[in-house]
């Protein structure tokens, strides 16, 4: 039986560690805060300024200056702070956050992340994803294993115009977990969801992996 | 030191517009926008604009009503997905577009207004928006060069301004905003309140008078929320 | 969160000094300058130190205090006029010494934390500054560039701050200390004032704790002032 | 009669504009303030990170937190406002300064200007002369017209190490006032201290100039 959506965001979650600043993008992702091991501190970063990221606000408390990267009505925490999109991305960008949990279209063998455009499709932009990848200490990423078409989507070489060059470190699908350490070691399987078959990955994956279950 | 307010918006803006003109507008999709000013800037009719902003706003509010009026030839952003007109008029051929990287546009902005003409970033590297940017290694990595971007006006929207045109944010309204004030020709600040000189804590102004050309007071704020988000009040945390 | 708090200086600073180091100092003169973290330094005898300092404090307060215990090796600085020792230990060749234009540091320190390895300015084209560095022309006119500049350890003293990391400066102490927070691999804080978590203000964190691994409420601070000038009480304004 | 100090603070006052912005360099530089006609708004910026710089403080009333940029304690008034040493360079060099008035060792016909460093001799380091002559709008130099030995300071090109390249637009001696212009025209001599002959003036004049009195 595969992971559901929050299967892979709790397998996300494994990634976090005491202390850590983390930038979590919009799906998936965003439901790994729900996911942060009791006693752990996690400080969540909003790229649009913002750190310490509280949760949504109950009913008739939004404030309409206080909305995450999503554009979603959050609130703030005793120890938030804000600061400006240019200080914002200078602490993304110098390498300050931890790590970043982000959704893709497709991820190559060499750590390569497409998730900003189709060709030929309307491009909404690319938001602060490349920025993201491109700074943070350690990038994972959460995706369905296939595309709807049923094209696999941990590829040995990305289609898709690229987000970053070799960026990601590892990569939960609703079939398992991968290593992929931004290329510098071949793709590894290191966890299986319940019930799915090693046959089932290699059959539904073009990227070469190696098992280490 | 010399009064830098304004009676409205149209008043701030007198005289500094024209046909063809670059307009850096502050916000991150509709918060902390100057929808004052915006919506002057409808009224004036001038158009060809370059507007230069992390988002378009919606199709109904925000720069999304410039969008409307057909007063944008081209537009240079990190996010324009919450608009149709703008999807329309982009397909059509009727509006040019860049996309920059958010932190790249940010970093562009702030470069405009501190005097440097380009600078290195590892942002997009190996992508489509290195294409004919210079690449350069430093230390075994990859950078690739970034320009700085400045324009004719910038419009910016703050919580609280003096008439000296100091100026705070208030939370994530703040995003942009800062940058695009220092780099336009001129600025124009809206502002929710405006305070006497001396009522702003010194230490904590976000924006020195300095890069403020004109401030105004809002009458109303409308402040959309674009996703209104909420969790149960009897339930556990959503996120 | 973690609690950043660390009892003083010397516990703050354990395990984070080493011989040929490289470290950043926030102050300007002797206004804002981490004076309990020099103090501890000076204490734990490490030597060879490469220090980037605007200035090098006088020669028995603040920096000073290193270069009379023949701790720093190398001195990056935009103005060191202060300090005899200074002299005779630079006309001595036992200190090394790199100028900076006082912008040019602020900014490649500030790029060294925003991660931007190179910029170009105006700054220095025509003088020794440019001798051996690139230049460049944008849109007619020269600039050159310049590296970004980091640190093993930045030392950086606040006003204000929590055990989150979270600080506050005050008036013109703040010069350089909020660029160094972001530039060193660590960054080790001393306040005036150690607070609750939730009694500063978010919208007016200078520093935000992301870049603070300790903080340390300093004992007794000197603050020592350098050119004590005043007007006289009946007169009239002497500036 | 040769300017005095004094006098020559006055006549670089004449420089100022009602809204100007202006940064003041150590010694006479710093006297100009004094100068500042009743009724007109000129705000002082301090390189070290403040705009709108107020007087000395009375004597007890010194803030060890609060000092310009030759390091003497200072005022506030009520619109200053603080800020980093980077964002005030970015000031700076951002062109936001209308007028920076400071001191020379030389300046050359072409606008160069020297005024940091004498070979040989200990160098104190430029500070904030280079950003300063690099970035703010308009620059006017005030210093005495000769050195000690009575070599001229306003010269053909400068012997000294550079502090900027071009920068110069006005110079004000004891002698007179000159319109360098940044070396885009040739210099003019537009004023002359009382009593002070055009003979003395060349005598003592390296560099070429015009007379527009």
């Amino acid at each position: 039986m595969a992971w559901n959506r929050d299967d892979m965001a709790a397998r996300a979650a494994l990634e976090l560690r005491d202390g850590f600043y983390v930038n979590l993008g919009i799906g998936i992702p965003t439901l790994v805060a729900n996911h942060i091991p009791a006693g752990m501190s996690v400080t969540l970063q909003s790229e649009n300024g913002m750190l310490g990221m509280g949760p949504f606000p109950f009913e008739g408390e939004e404030d309409a200056d206080l909305i995450n990267a999503g554009k979603q009505t959050i609130t703030e925490l005793p120890a938030s702070s804000y600061f400006s999109s240019a200080d914002s991305f200078a602490m993304i960008r110098g390498g300050h956050i931890d790590l970043s949990i982000l959704g893709a279209m497709q991820v190559a063998a060499n750590g390569d992340l497409a998730n900003w455009m189709v060709p030929g499709k309307m491009v909404k932009g690319m938001g602060g994803a490349m920025d993201l990848v491109a700074g943070v200490k350690r990038v994972v990423v959460v995706m369905e294993h296939s595309e709807k078409s049923g094209a696999p989507k941990l590829v040995k070489a990305c289609s898709l115009p690229l987000t970053g060059q070799k960026v990601v470190d590892l990569v939960v699908t609703e079939l398992g977990v991968f290593e992929v350490n931004r290329g510098r070691t071949p793709v590894r399987l290191t966890a299986l969801a319940p019930d799915v078959t090693l046959d089932e990955v290699r059959a539904r994956t073009e990227a070469e992996f190696e098992v280490a279950l | 030191m010399a009064d830098k307010t304004r009676k409205d918006a149209a008043e701030a803006l007198a005289g500094r517009l024209f046909d063809g003109m670059t307009i850096m507008a502050g916000g991150f999709g509709l918060c902390g926008i100057p929808e004052h000013l915006i919506a002057a800037i409808r009224d004036s009719a001038v158009k060809d604009l370059t507007v230069i902003s992390n988002n378009c706003g919606v199709d109904d509010f925000g720069l999304g009503l410039l969008l409307g009026a057909g007063q944008i030839r081209r537009m240079i952003s990190s996010y324009v997905g919450e608009n149709k007109l703008f999807a329309e008029l982009y397909l059509s051929g009727k509006l040019e577009l860049e996309f920059n990287p958010q932190g790249t546009l940010a970093e562009r902005i702030r470069a405009g207004g501190a005097g440097i003409p380009a600078f290195f970033t590892r942002t997009g590297v190996g992508t489509l928006v290195a294409e004919g940017k210079e690449i350069r290694n430093f230390d075994g990595e990859d950078y690739v060069m970034e320009r700085a971007l400045s324009a004719d006006l910038s419009i910016v929207k703050a919580w609280k301004g003096d008439a000296e045109g100091n100026l705070i944010y208030r939370k994530t309204a703040r995003n942009f905003n800062p940058m695009m004030a220092t780099a336009g020709k001129v600025c124009v600040a809206e502002v929710e309140q405006l305070v006497a000189i001396g009522d702003l804590d010194r230490d904590n102004i976000h924006t020195p008078g300095i890069y403020v050309d004109s401030i105004v007071q809002g009458a109303a704020f409308e402040k959309r929320i674009e996703q209104r988000t909420t969790r149960p009040v009897a339930g556990k945390a959503a996120v």
